[in-house]
């Protein structure tokens, strides 16, 4: 477990208090998306193609909007034509454009299930009534998903305008390949030349999806007079909020959006599907509209990850020196351009300090939903083809997998991969620790394999704004716009807590609507804690600043005779031997006499967020007669920097293992031969159960990071990148078989079994 | 002079140079001075790109500073689920 | 179709309404009742966030009609604490067993019908009595831990 | 929800009435039945709620044998001694249907007419060769359980006719069953393959009489005699148990799906059945 290192004067940061919010979600008090209600609204529903590919003909919606009860009904041609801009509205810049026409599509249907038309309706079974009374005219095209096949000359091609970026020669046909990206470092063919071995392999996986269990959910109102208010579960209120301006053309200030709580989101909701219908709906229809997608909704229409094709071949010394590495990504993108196969190039060997390495990345449209963030997005594929060749390498040299990452490790002071220096990072630290533990030392019986892996994650820190309001009675309220997923208030709180010199539980923290707080990037990226927490700490030290200013006035001292600790002001100043101490809930109540109500508001762009590093360790026994795998352990570390609160630190750890064993073993979409998924539902798209995982020991590895007041770094990423090689090598131990292509079903690990046995 | 290393997508502009030494103080002085040098590729930067500075990444960068000698790479923005 | 009037005991409480006969007793809960702490997550009883204890037994309330409600005892999360929090909702606070907190009803009416019918359960039997309460941001470690914590605190105040 | 109606008869008749009048169907469990009418795969007007129907409910031993009422969910299954004891195989069978919350709710005649062939709980019942008790407007009649499904989601039940009951025969001593299923997790799955063994053995350990019944390998459950043919006078040595395998894997006529392969359902079909006579070779050694 973790301690904190060098700070032994922390009294609230690395304890473990209760957070400040559990009472509402354990008694079921707590507002999701779909809790809430306003008055006289109606139900929204959304009508989606039923083919992949499709040039929209005609939409005629006579008889839907004849029925008595429907109060709206729209298609694209109802919403403003968006022009064509990349916006930093979620976090990687996305195009208004393309994320307008996903929302509600214009000419083409380009994915099973993309939204065509939507109604209102004054119950859910006049809804349902509308939307089979609307009638779509389709010419039906060829679709294609495979990114592969999207990519051959001959493919159907999706979007005319699109011709492949970073090429050298600029192509004149249109393509499904949006763009290449890449980078290399030193002479590949040299460094292949210099190799004692070469491992070569092709490696695909599946898209998946970020399988939060509440589905999106929203209710919307347009006023009369053109000011909206929006109540959405989403990963950022502000993203919400700009880009349903961007979308239906309105100012942002004329939306408010109110954030819900939110019931997982993993990158999912980092972008709108249904609030800017809602608002449409609402404007046409002249009341407020709740619209609540269906299971089968969020897995047909809502963004998977990226599936991939991919080929990496490494050379090494016969000590295990990684000289040379070729890595090619091809990533689905969806209908839409913007796969995270840059992301992707960026983290595949950010873990090795390579002298020669090209790494090419294909971004890739294809008739699937429009890809959206998950998780690292792009990191765990990368690493699960990267981290699957180097255990082919540890077993060719005979090589311990933790040594030949040992070998090969980048510290402080190196380069990464994608360029700059790394600073205060805690790779070796996190390997160093997965050797030390008890884990490490378990003997191995029949059929049962260990695997290791390792990954990498940028965290990012961007805008964020925090405030601080000290209450008449000097209890306190921390105010942050970054919606909290994982637990993130009780971070805000102790964070406040700890710069204030009070106790946590004197701190309350709460989450505002648009309007009531500065602007913040959205909750994801792993910046809350980092970015937003940083904004918290400066205003609670601008508090602390005016408190002793206010206590000098008081005591009528220079303020620099003023020392604040443990919520206390006391007077320094011999010359006033009389001055009582004075505790906060004294100067909140004089706060008049000094100037009035203490509040401090920070907004800043966070710089220096630093990188975290993950190692993880799984072992499994795999059935020889029926292909199926147990996990018998699993046990990750990660450099989380300091941990604020080591429980809610464990618990990103835990919970990006799990859904990397659920990505590695059983999960995928399945499309059908007409591009329609089969499996849209949590019975067939199979997220690990509760009888599934042992548990999961999360080492906590604290390298601060000397940007942050409290030297956090961002934990909420790294743990889903290790986690899909760790579970293939460890199926590679047990079965003897290396299987490269994920989810590791028991049909597929029983066919390599029994090819390799020839 | 800072030590400032575009990547790839960047060298389109630079005819495919990618290395460069800059008398700049910060970012945005760097950008407008990238923009002079190479039509178009300060709001390529602007839109597409972070800046990391002495191992750091900076994302919208424009007041950042960059030291005498610092070493700055032009990296893609980042994103995060 | 007209409505139909069903009576039940909701957390104790007579609780009447007028249900379409296709309204399943989850929409009742929450649209009829206001009782929203009871989730929707897939509507095909597979993930388990409508869990409620229908006569003593945990049932998916998507999959059962509101009108089979009739004369039955429902117990909801919005009834699990009596006088302060029940030991399994303190346990899932101070464990942090949970995150996003979207499961946690399904999970803790479920958790309570399993340390009713077994007091002192391993981890194992927790594990398989709880695969129906799908969890997507824990992992379930500290889900578990919390159950099989409050099962000890719950067999040590019934030993006193 | 489309617009539906709810009747709940307390008697057979009354049900036959009802299911008779419109497009109806009966409702036990429900876990299959309303998910189907929320996907619109099917869009009864009627729904007969079977639970207000005292034959329908409650488990009773009679003449040696077991009757189940069909509104008997699989948690009370499993909380009746005497029929674990007697028929741990079929128990198991129904007990491994979705999870808990399931359990509560789903009977082995909704999960029988249902018609999947991967129904859990219908290879063990098949293998026990217990009897279902069909009442319908020609008044009550008996069949095998096997005869009711026909293929994926059909039943040979005609218009207004329902499950009432099932029966499983008297127990011999030295006798007992077993069921197995392969599912990709460890729970919430549908069988992608699933083997029901019923044993009987002599004093000596000899098998004297074998069924075998595989589920999710053909378009209904199947009994395959030869699969039980293959253990008939041996101790379940290796080469009854290579037998067995084999005649398990010669009668499966499955298809490739999102949940398994052709091949692969067809070897895991063999060695569910092996195991699932090894379980209950054993306990039918055990049982008194």
């Amino acid at each position: 477990m973790s301690e904190t290192l060098e700070r032994p004067d922390l009294k609230v940061v690395g304890t473990r208090p209760i957070r400040p919010d559990g009472a509402d979600k354990v008694t079921g008090r707590a507002a999701y998306g779909a809790d809430y209600n306003m008055p006289g609204q109606l139900v929204g529903k959304v009508l989606r193609s039923p083919h992949a590919h499709a040039r929209i003909v005609a939409i005629d919606t006579r008889k839907a909007r004849a029925i008595p009860g429907v109060k709206a009904v729209i298609t694209g041609a109802d919403l403003p034509e968006v022009a064509s801009a990349l916006h930093q509205g979620g976090e990687a810049a996305s195009n208004m454009r393309d994320l307008a026409m996903n929302v509600m599509a214009r000419d083409k249907a380009l994915y099973e299930g993309h939204a065509v038309a939507a109604v209102a309706a004054i119950s859910a079974a006049k809804a349902d009534e509308a939307l089979a009374a609307i009638e779509v005219t389709y010419e039906i095209l060829p679709h294609v998903i495979e990114v592969e096949d999207a990519m051959r000359p001959d493919a159907p091609v999706l979007h005319p305008h699109v011709f492949t970026e970073g090429l050298e020669a600029k192509p004149d046909k249109a393509s499904n390949i949006v763009k290449r990206s890449g980078f290399n470092r030193g002479d590949v063919a040299e460094g292949f030349a210099s190799a004692d071995v070469v491992v070569e392999g092709r490696y695909t996986t599946q898209p998946v999806h970020q399988g939060y269990i509440e589905p999106h959910a929203t209710v919307a109102s347009w006023g009369a007079d053109g000011q909206c208010v929006v109540w959405a579960s989403s990963q950022g209120q502000f993203m919400v909020q700009t880009y349903c301006a961007k979308v239906l053309g309105l100012e942002n200030s004329n939306i408010r959006v109110i954030p819900a709580e939110i019931g997982g989101g993993f990158g999912g909701k980092t972008t709108v599907y249904l609030e800017p219908l809602a608002l449409a709906l609402s404007r046409a229809g002249g009341a407020p509209v709740k619209m609540v997608m269906t299971r089968d909704e969020v897995f047909r229409a809502t963004g998977p990850t990226s599936g991939s094709v991919m080929y990496v071949k490494l050379g090494a010394k016969s000590d295990g020196t990684i000289v040379a590495a070729d890595i090619e990504l091809k990533f689905q993108a969806g209908a839409y351009a913007g796969s995270p196969v840059a992301q992707g190039c960026m983290t595949a060997l950010a873990c090795y300090d390579v002298a020669n390495f090209t790494i090419t990345g294909w971004d890739v449209v294809t008739n699937t939903p429009k890809v959206a963030a998950y998780r690292a997005p792009g990191a765990p594929i990368a690493a699960f083809a990267v981290e699957s060749a180097v255990d082919e390498l540890a077993r060719k040299l005979n090589i311990d997998p933790i040594a030949i990452r040992e070998k090969n490790a980048v510290v402080s002071g190196g380069k990464a991969p994608y360029g700059p220096t790394y600073q205060n990072i805690g790779y070796v630290e996190t390997l160093a620790a997965l050797k030390a533990s008890d884990h490490y030392k378990i003997p191995l019986g029949p059929n049962q394999g260990r695997g290791m892996a390792v990954g990498f994650w940028f965290n990012i820190g961007g805008l964020s704004t925090g405030a601080i309001h000290v209450q008449e009675d000097g209890s306190v309220v921390v105010a942050t716009s970054n919606p909290d997923i994982g637990g993130s208030r009780a971070s805000m709180a102790m964070m406040a807590a700890e710069t204030l010199g009070v106790p946590v539980e004197k701190v309350r923290p709460v989450i505002p609507d648009t309007a009531s707080i500065g602007f913040s990037m959205l909750t994801g990226g792993s910046r809350t804690t980092y970015a937003t927490g940083m904004a918290v700490v400066q205003a609670a030290e601008r508090v602390v600043a005016d408190l002793k200013r206010r206590a000098a006035a008081l005591w009528d001292t220079a303020v620099e005779n003023v020392e604040w600790k443990d919520g206390v002001a006391t007077c320094l100043d011999a010359a006033k031997p009389d001055a009582r101490p004075l505790p906060l809930a004294r100067l909140a109540a004089t706060a008049g006499r000094t100037g009035g109500p203490i509040s401090a508001e920070a907004s800043i762009n966070a710089q220096g967020a630093g990188p975290g590093f993950g190692a993880h360790l799984c072992d499994v026994e795999v059935d020889p007669e029926t292909g199926q795998v147990t996990v018998l352990r699993y046990t990750a570390a990660q450099d989380v920097g300091r941990a604020i609160h080591p429980s809610y630190v464990e618990g990103q750890v835990q919970g990006g293992a799990a859904q990397g064993v659920g990505w590695a073993l059983n999960e995928e979409y399945v499309f059908d031969r007409d591009g329609r998924m089969e499996n849209p539902g949590f019975l067939d798209y199979r997220v690990p159960v509760a009888s599934d995982l042992p548990m999961i020991d999360a080492i906590l590895v604290e390298v601060p990071n000397p940007r942050h007041p409290y030297g956090v770094k961002g934990v909420g990423e790294v743990p889903i990148v290790p986690p899909l090689a760790a579970v293939a090598n460890a199926v590679r131990g047990a079965t003897g078989v290396r299987i490269p292509d994920l989810p590791l079903s028991p049909p597929r690990i029983m066919a390599a079994m029994e090819k390799a046995q020839g | 002079m800072a030590h400032v290393t575009l990547n790839a997508e960047c060298a389109a502009f630079t005819g495919g140079a990618t290395e460069f030494d800059i008398a700049a103080d910060s970012v945005g002085r760097l950008v407008t001075e990238l923009d002079r040098r190479f039509p178009g590729l300060g709001e390529f930067v602007e839109q597409r790109m972070s800046v990391a500075i002495d191992g750091e990444i900076h994302q919208d960068a424009w007041i950042s500073p960059i030291g005498p000698d610092s070493d700055v790479y032009l990296i893609p923005r980042i994103g995060g689920g | 179709m007209s409505k139909r009037h069903v009576t039940t005991v909701v957390n104790g409480d007579q609780a009447e309404f007028l249900a379409d006969p296709a309204m399943t007793l989850l929409d009742a809960l929450r649209d009829e009742l206001n009782l929203t702490g009871t989730k929707e997550g897939c509507g095909s009883g597979d993930c388990g966030a409508c869990t409620v204890i229908l006569d003593g037994r945990i049932v998916c309330s998507c999959l059962v009609l509101a009108a089979e409600a009739e004369g039955k005892r429902v117990e909801t999360i919005e009834g699990l604490a009596h006088e302060g929090l029940h030991p399994l909702q303190q346990k899932f606070l101070e464990h942090a067993a949970l995150q996003c907190g979207f499961c946690t009803p399904g999970l803790l009416m479920a958790s309570k019908a399993l340390l009713d019918a077994n007091p002192d359960p391993t981890e194992t039997e927790a594990r398989y009595w709880l695969a129906g309460n799908l969890c997507r941001c824990t992992g379930y470690d500290k889900i578990i831990r919390a159950v099989l914590d409050a099962a000890a605190e719950l067999r040590q105040a019934r030993a006193a | 929800m489309p617009q539906l109606n709810y009747l709940a008869p307390s008697t057979a008749e009354e049900a036959v009435k009802a299911l008779m009048a419109a497009n109806a169907r009966p409702l036990a469990g429900g876990t299959d039945l309303l998910v189907q009418i929320r996907s619109g795969r099917v869009k009864p007007d009627v729904i007969v709620d079977l639970k207000g129907i005292a034959a329908a409910k409650g488990i009773r031993g009679e003449a040696g044998g077991f009757v189940i009422g069909a509104a008997v969910s699989g948690a009370e299954l499993s909380e009746h001694a005497a029929l674990v004891r007697a028929w741990p195989g079929v128990v198991e069978g129904a007990n491994l249907i979705g999870s808990t919350q399931i359990q509560s709710r789903a009977t082995m005649a909704g999960n029988l007419c249902n018609g999947s062939p991967a129904a859990d709980s219908v290879p063990a019942l098949i293998a026990a060769r217990a009897t279902v008790v069909i009442m319908g407007p020609d008044g009550r009649r008996e069949a095998p359980v096997e005869a009711v499904p026909t293929g994926p989601g059909a039943t040979s039940l005609g218009p207004g006719e329902f499950v009432l009951e099932i029966r499983l025969p008297p127990r011999p001593a030295n006798a007992s069953d077993a069921y197995l299923r392969l599912i990709p997790r460890t729970e919430m799955d549908i069988a992608v393959a699933g083997a029901g063994v019923n044993i009987v053995r002599d004093a000596a350990g000899v098998v004297t009489e074998a069924h075998v019944a595989l589920g999710a390998v053909a378009p209904t459950a199947l009994l395959v005699p030869e699969a039980g043919a293959a253990l008939v006078g041996s101790k379940l040595d290796e080469a009854a148990l290579a037998r067995l395998d084999a005649a398990a894997r010669a009668a499966c006529r499955p298809i490739s799906d999102k949940r398994g392969t052709v091949e692969y359902r067809t070897r895991i079909a063999g060695v569910l059945a092996r195991r699932a006579a090894l379980i209950a070779y054993e306990r039918a050694g055990q049982s008194a």
